[in-house]
């Protein structure tokens, strides 16, 4: 396989010749700019990668690219990725899709590729409701929302993607935010270094159904005000001037948000990416109380599942010797 | 000295039908295979149908707890389990009451009658003794105490009662051996290598076969003859005992081999599909397998493997199937090759899932929304479980289609003799050589199948976005186009029908031009369609008998065949989905005789229905 | 002075066609409300669709970005919203050119030419300016700037340009109104009520609107007819613009209202289903709502819901009852009422979404594992989404089975005046009393329908257990009986089978005894074939139609009436599903006038296909 | 509605007529038998008590009570469960499913019954295993299994059943075992009594296809040793001595098991079951290093899904006049 022919330099070459129809000013376009940004990094032959993804605004995503891209049915990407790398583990596998896709529909596939540690980079377009079929509410809308399908306001209490992941056995858990166009290429090219389900949820304004959901945390001058990036080993410190930080208070066992001014720094939590209870935590803040955590909020090693049933590329083929002596 | 009757079915050739039932933990299934196993050594033909209780572990001696297991065999083609038994074992008053009914009248039944007291009769819900009560008259009874005799020839093993009372099934299996002259070395040789590192259980098993195969000796009871078959053409090649989800499972290792891809087997457990499951996670690796977390994953993981570049294999029954229903319409439009698999069981719902019933066809072939066209196969035999997944898969990489495959709860379980084929003679699956000049287009089309180019992730320069939305032609970029949309259906719907043409044209399974009546069969019906017709035949009457494995598309000449014959008939086990489907594509005035008792078809309830259409 | 061509159709009644289009902000669809409004107030018959675009908010001005409506009205019967239009409204170059294919030759066309400018054509993608290079030759252009006229019209209200640019949708409409001589008052009275909390902009509007027909008056046109229709019976009723979608939400509510019980009504978002949960969320309370988490949640929860007594709703489109399949064999077998609507769209798998088409037929009968009959009716009209809910929920409680309602993407959208039925007047539906004497058995049946009694939990001393394995007959326990199983199967069938007897006999929807031709339509193409076969038989052909509003079982008669005509055909939005079922049930040689193009019948295509079937 | 008649006293009124029929062993006789008992100890007429349960021997469950049941199909217990509820909010529901059918194909209406908080007392048998379909691995099982799926041993990382419902956003979380016959009954006691989503884990012994899959959890001897039972304000204590406890380690933010003799009862972590944290470490905990915790693990208060929606007695029932107004 000559593949050097093949191989990509630049962002611009992982764009397909698609025009990208997301409504003008939709958070999927900066999605898609980072997400080109950190192929080229990566620099993986456009041959080698494939997106796969649901259906939902999120999931025409692999349109947009000059990769391999499989746009299937709601909610079912993770399944099929799965089949994908565990036919081919070489791939490099990338799943998109919705909070609907995920997280309604397709809840069951994402428990299941976390659990089995499928090498899958899994990102979750958050936007909190339904854009693709016009403004529904979604598991992942607050309480309150109204939407065609709650006109009184949502009673339902939304699922936080990332506290689900965690419950679910997931070894690498993070977020960020579409506007955060420094941040969110760190987290994805960390998720793509893990060797297993990397679940990504990216926080996504939809303009046309819940413009600003997220309040402050992807408008970019606010934004420092309303997140925490989370970095291994340092203490969690945030604020537009860093002026706020984060204290652990073991009594009540949560956090505290505090001022740096009445605070000396040696009392601030420090990350510790490889801890779990801190995650789960970390995942559980939320606005307006508490700056909502971005980056990676825990990352540990475990075996890689199509590794783990020994389908590498080392696997012998089957051929007809061997199905001759089964015969 | 009571005489045996003669037993040979009207029909000619002579077969024998035994069956075994007793309690689940008397090894009856064990007994059974030993006995089918001696019987293709003796070079007979033969068909096997093991009758598990729907319990998992119901309590000793209970109703519910009855295990059979039934052969026939004979010297020429036996083509079914038979309808009734010609010996009974029966080892408890349970399985004695619960398998009367198949035992022939004046048969021959040996009872176990240890179990024959207050406590064992109570467990079976009965309150008379048939040994004792006269409700046994029909048959010809022999009652032994077998617990008692095979107790006292394990005596000098010192072995405790329970331990050396387990070697029961084959005293059994000894006597019965007796009764139709077979060997014992190969059981014996069997039970040494089983339990080579228990030697003493080997020789207490041994010693009660020998034990049980003496007492017959004594016994002022007629043997039957042995029933050997003609020796094998190739008589170095020992005939295997395959049930159907055995040779299916090899089938799939088969496509693996054949086609030179690696297969991905995705499935989620359920009854009576997961055995090929079982069987191919056995295989260590000849296929990867994939136990998904439900229906939806397993059909979606396998089209994610044939999306890369394997070939996806998904299997289940029919609440499964009717799950995968969704996923199978991506597979079709995405226009990629796929197996699903569908082991039927009696419905609807949960239904009876351990029994056979034929009637998800409709399903396999309407049941997806929008025009939705895929190939439907379906085997006759558990050996032709091994052939149709080769076709099933050729189909589908020739003509990048989902094929669903359909058997049945009966095929899964029966087994039969089996030589099988030699490998190196097979030939490949052929997958089309994928050849652009530098004009891929990912919906360009063969001209001669009108398949799409199969282009896996990881081809270098050929990157490329499919999906479910409907496509350009050529190009397979999104088109919202009327006219696009017409055309695409016309020719996903032209490419399943021009399989057809590639295939063979049908053939009649038995012949018969100036028949009165033709009835077509299909799937797992095979084996007692063709017994009935053929007993019929030699009984005097004209019956053709045309069993279709391919479903969809139908096959090249039916049309033109169905018009020779006065009358056509289906025989389905379901309310004739085969006769509306042939009624609709023909406007042929097609019956069907059905049946939905979630039990196979009995060659006599057969025999007694043609002929009811052919005096009509 | 330009005159303008009589656009009647050839039928007789004189009826005309306004499409307007522009981009999705334009404000497209609310003026085309308001028209038809204008319409229905004028006693005309009418009937609206709404094009909308693929895109949720596409860039303006581009092509995928566009938005149309189209509506046709008369005096008599308006029965589809008119293959082309007489008057086309286009705000830009992107509509100019996508909608041009909808006008007729020499129609009337007026073009907003604002932004005819180098930017307004590249967002369309054209270079040439199809107003100056003499493509629309065959029409009869009327170039305003309207943009500027409403501009200068609202100069006076010292609005932003943005803001008073937005009134150029009224301006448009007062232009309209002006051609086919409507009052402006109720528009003016809605416009005031709309914007009760900012008259600012009610008053610019209004200004708009006066403007634009003032300039109608102005110019050298001649203006159209205008279309009364006859007084209406109820003429203190005003007849309300009711879309399918509307119309099946009030039906359920109906249901509720006319059965006295609860209706849970379960979905999963989907297009063109939502629109249904979206029209019942806001009824808030008169029926309950559950938006589930996926298709098998709502179909679970809408049985869990009849279980428990309410009347258990499902809706989805042809992707979300495929996920429903394994769930409506419970409902089936569990014996409870349900009704599960398919809004139908073209497939297969994602299809074209927002398009019609009636693919799903074979499914909805065929598309469950094991035998598993069930109704299947679908609505004529929009109107008829109403009626048909309630008879669907008769049928369902009283066989307690599930049923499926098929509309589809067309009927969803598709509008006409309405005039609602008397609601003391409906007749209720009867929940069979259930009186047991002491003997209750949960799958005991009436004699005349065959149905088991329905017991919800909460029932003092009924308590029992059902499932989806299979029942014994009468006492509901597990049981694997085979002869059980067959009786089950077969009451099961004729269940089904006998709510035909209960149900009308069919009736021709145009009578023509002696006609040449018989055509079987079903579901929403009822207009269109009415309109087609009245127009041809208006030419002097012969030929009769037949609507299917109950597809499973078959009417009663309808053997007997297919037998009476030398030829029939189906016209189906699909490959021939009606036609294939028609044939195996009847084994009458009928065919299809099929299309999958995503799109509804044109009147002028069907008839041209009737005619090539008449020559045959 | 007159229901004196049908009131139940004992427990041996809640038992159906049918012949029970799972193996002999099987511990789902001893759930059956605990259910009984509190049944008859709630008092409830059996007409207002509804089980509904999926497929798997688990599942056949509502066969063998005399109040009303549904046995529905694979994996949808919990979807058809909430369908009851929303129509029918006086009834008393409860779910009943295996470890197949609320982990593996029922994993997404699990997740979305708990994070409505429908009032369902959802019981998941854990054994570990399919059992009714012969002894495959489920999601539960443990890595290495050896099942006729997985017959070198399962690769695949279970699910803690817990933790995935505290991620799920549960509000009653508890864990029992079969054999714990004065243990169980008093978490079911406490399970029906929380309005919402009652998510109770029993771990059951499947003694034909895992038959010692959780240890000693369940053999009534050796339990103490191998299990903690919580209880809200009490300190750690477990061992059949009473010997042993757990204490918090608020560094590496996990429970260390300590023997008393050497360490001060003050330090020993106290069980709070309103706190979300250690309900999600205490879900975590796992043999051989630590002792399973049983009990409540999280409680806390949260709007009924039913009652949320309004659809309450109070409802006011909708009928011609309102549709009048509608038309
Ligand atoms: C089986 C099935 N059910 C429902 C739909 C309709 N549908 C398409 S996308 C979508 C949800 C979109 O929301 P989300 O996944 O959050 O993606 P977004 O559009 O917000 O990016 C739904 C319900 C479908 N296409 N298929
Ligand atoms: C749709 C569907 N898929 C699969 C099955 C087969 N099946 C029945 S029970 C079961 C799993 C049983 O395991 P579990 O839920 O843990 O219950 P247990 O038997 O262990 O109590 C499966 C896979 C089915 N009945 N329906
Ligand atoms: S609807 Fe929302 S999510 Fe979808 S493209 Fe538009 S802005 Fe983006
Ligand atoms: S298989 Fe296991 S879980 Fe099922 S009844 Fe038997 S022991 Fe119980
Ligand atoms: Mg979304
Ligand atoms: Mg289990």
């Amino acid at each position: 396989m000559n593949l050097m022919d093949t191989k990509p330099v630049t962002a611009a070459d992982y764009a397909s010749d698609q025009e990208v129809r997301w409504c003008p000013g939709c958070g999927d376009y900066a999605i898609l700019k980072v997400v080109k940004n950190v192929l080229a990094e990566i620099a993986r032959p456009r041959d080698e990668v494939v997106f796969v993804s649901g259906i939902g605004c999120a999931a025409r995503f692999p349109y947009y690219l000059s990769t391999y891209g499989f746009h299937t049915i709601h909610g079912r990407a993770a399944a099929v990725a799965t089949g994908v790398k565990l036919a081919n583990p070489g791939l490099d596998v990338w799943v998109i899709g919705g909070d609907g896709d995920f997280m309604s529909i397709g809840g069951n596939h994402t428990l299941h590729a976390l659990r089995r540690n499928v090498d899958l980079n899994m990102l979750l377009f958050n936007n909190a409701i339904y854009g693709l079929t016009k403004g529904q509410s979604s598991p992942t809308s607050p309480i309150g929302t109204r939407s065609p399908t709650t006109p009184n306001g949502s009673v339902e209490q939304p699922v936080n993607a990332l506290a689900f992941a965690l419950g679910a056995g997931a070894k690498f858990v993070a977020r960020g935010a579409d506007t955060l166009q420094t941040h969110l290429p760190t987290v994805l090219k960390r998720a793509h270094e893990n060797k297993g389900a990397s679940f990504v949820e990216i926080l996504q304004n939809c303009i046309v159904y819940a413009d600003g959901a997220f309040g402050a945390i992807n408008d970019r001058s606010e934004s420092h005000n309303a997140t925490i990036r989370l970095e291994h080993g340092q203490p969690m410190i945030f604020g537009k001037e860093e002026d706020k930080g984060l204290v652990w208070n073991e009594k009540a066992q949560e956090f505290r948000a505090v001022a740096l001014a009445d605070t000396p720094e040696q009392q601030l939590a420090v990350h510790d990416e490889t801890n779990i209870q801190r995650a789960f935590a970390l995942a559980r803040l939320e606005q307006p109380d508490f700056p909502v955590a971005l980056g990676v909020l825990y990352a540990s090693d475990a075996p890689e599942y199509a590794h783990a049933r020994g389908f590498t590329a080392k696997r012998k083929p089957f051929d007809r010797e061997a199905l001759k002596s089964l015969l | 000295m009571t005489t045996i009757i003669d037993t040979r079915p009207a029909s000619g050739a002579p077969a024998t039908v035994v069956r075994f039932a007793g309690d689940s933990g008397d090894g009856i299934q064990l007994a059974g295979h030993e006995f089918a196993k001696s019987t293709a050594d003796a070079q007979a033909d033969f068909m096997t149908f093991p009758d598990y209780p729907a319990e998992i572990r119901a309590p000793q001696g209970t109703l519910f707890g009855v295990s059979a297991f039934q052969i026939q065999f004979g010297a020429d083609d036996v083509l079914t389990p038979g309808d009734e038994a010609d010996v009974l074992v029966a080892f408890n008053p349970a399985a004695l009451i619960t398998n009367l009914q198949h035992l022939k009248q004046g048969g021959l039944l040996v009872v176990d009658e240890s179990h024959f007291d207050a406590r064992g009769l109570k467990k079976a819900g009965i309150e008379s003794n048939p040994l004792e009560d006269g409700s046994l008259g029909a048959h010809q009874l022999i009652r032994i105490d077998i617990v008692k005799r095979t107790l006292e020839a394990l005596v000098s093993f010192g072995l405790g009662r329970k331990q050396a009372t387990r070697a029961k099934n084959f005293w059994a299996l000894g006597l019965v051996y007796w009764l139709f002259g077979r060997e014992l070395k190969s059981t014996e040789a069997w039970l040494e290598q089983k339990f080579a590192k228990d030697p003493l259980t080997a020789k207490a098993n041994i010693a009660a076969l020998r034990a049980g195969h003496a007492h017959g000796e004594t016994m002022e009871i007629a043997a039957f003859a042995d029933i050997a078959g003609p020796a094998r053409p190739n008589t170095a090649q020992k005939a295997k005992i395959i049930s159907g989800a055995h040779a299916m499972a090899l089938g799939i290792a088969a496509v693996a081999a054949l086609a030179e891809r690696d297969v991905l087997y995705c499935s989620y457990p359920i009854t009576p599909a997961s055995s090929l499951l079982h069987a191919l996670a056995r295989l260590e690796g000849g296929v990867k397998t994939f136990q998904a977390e439900d229906e939806i994953a397993s059909a979606c993981a396998a089209i994610g493997a044939s999306y890369a570049g394997s070939i996806g294999i998904t299997a289940s029954s029919g609440p499964g199937l009717a799950l995968k229903t969704e996923a199978l319409g991506l597979a079709l439009t995405a226009e990629l090759p796929l197996i699903a698999i569908d082991v039927q069981r009696a419905g609807p719902s949960t239904g009876m899932p351990t029994k056979p019933e034929q009637s998800d066809l409709q399903m396999a072939i309407f049941g997806r929304h929008g025009e939705s066209p895929l190939p439907v196969l379906a085997p006759s035999t558990p050996a032709d479980c091994f052939s149709i997944m080769v076709e099933a898969a050729q189909i589908a990489v020739e003509a990048m289609t989902p094929v669903i495959v359909l058997s049945d709860a009966y095929l899964a379980n029966a087994a039969s003799d089996w030589i099988p084929p030699d490998v190196g003679a097979l030939p490949g699956i052929v997958i089309p050589a994928q050849d652009f000049n530098g004009d891929f287009q990912p919906y360009a089309r063969d001209d001669a199948t009108l398949a799409r180019p199969w282009v896996p992730p990881g081809t270098p320069g050929l990157a490329h976005r499919i999906g479910g939305i409907e496509k350009e032609s050529g190009s397979g970029n999104i088109s919202y186009d009327p006219g696009n949309h017409a055309e695409m259906t016309r020719l996903r719907a032209e490419k399943i029908d021009r399989i057809a043409a590639r295939r063979p044209a049908v053939e009649l399974d038995i012949a018969c031009e100036d028949a009165d009546l033709l009835v077509i069969g299909w799937g797992s019906t095979w084996g007692a369609i063709t017994q009935a017709v053929a007993e019929l035949n030699e009984e005097g009457q004209k019956i053709a008998h045309l069993h279709l494995r391919q479903l969809w598309p139908l096959p090249r000449g039916l049309e033109e065949l169905i018009a020779k014959f006065p009358v056509t008939v289906t025989a389905e086990l379901n309310t004739g989905q085969l006769a509306a489907l042939l009624r609709s594509e023909y406007l042929a005035p097609i019956k069907s005789i059905s049946q939905v008792t979630g039990q196979p078809f009995r060659v006599s309830d057969l025999k007694r229905n043609l002929l009811a259409r052919l005096e009509n």
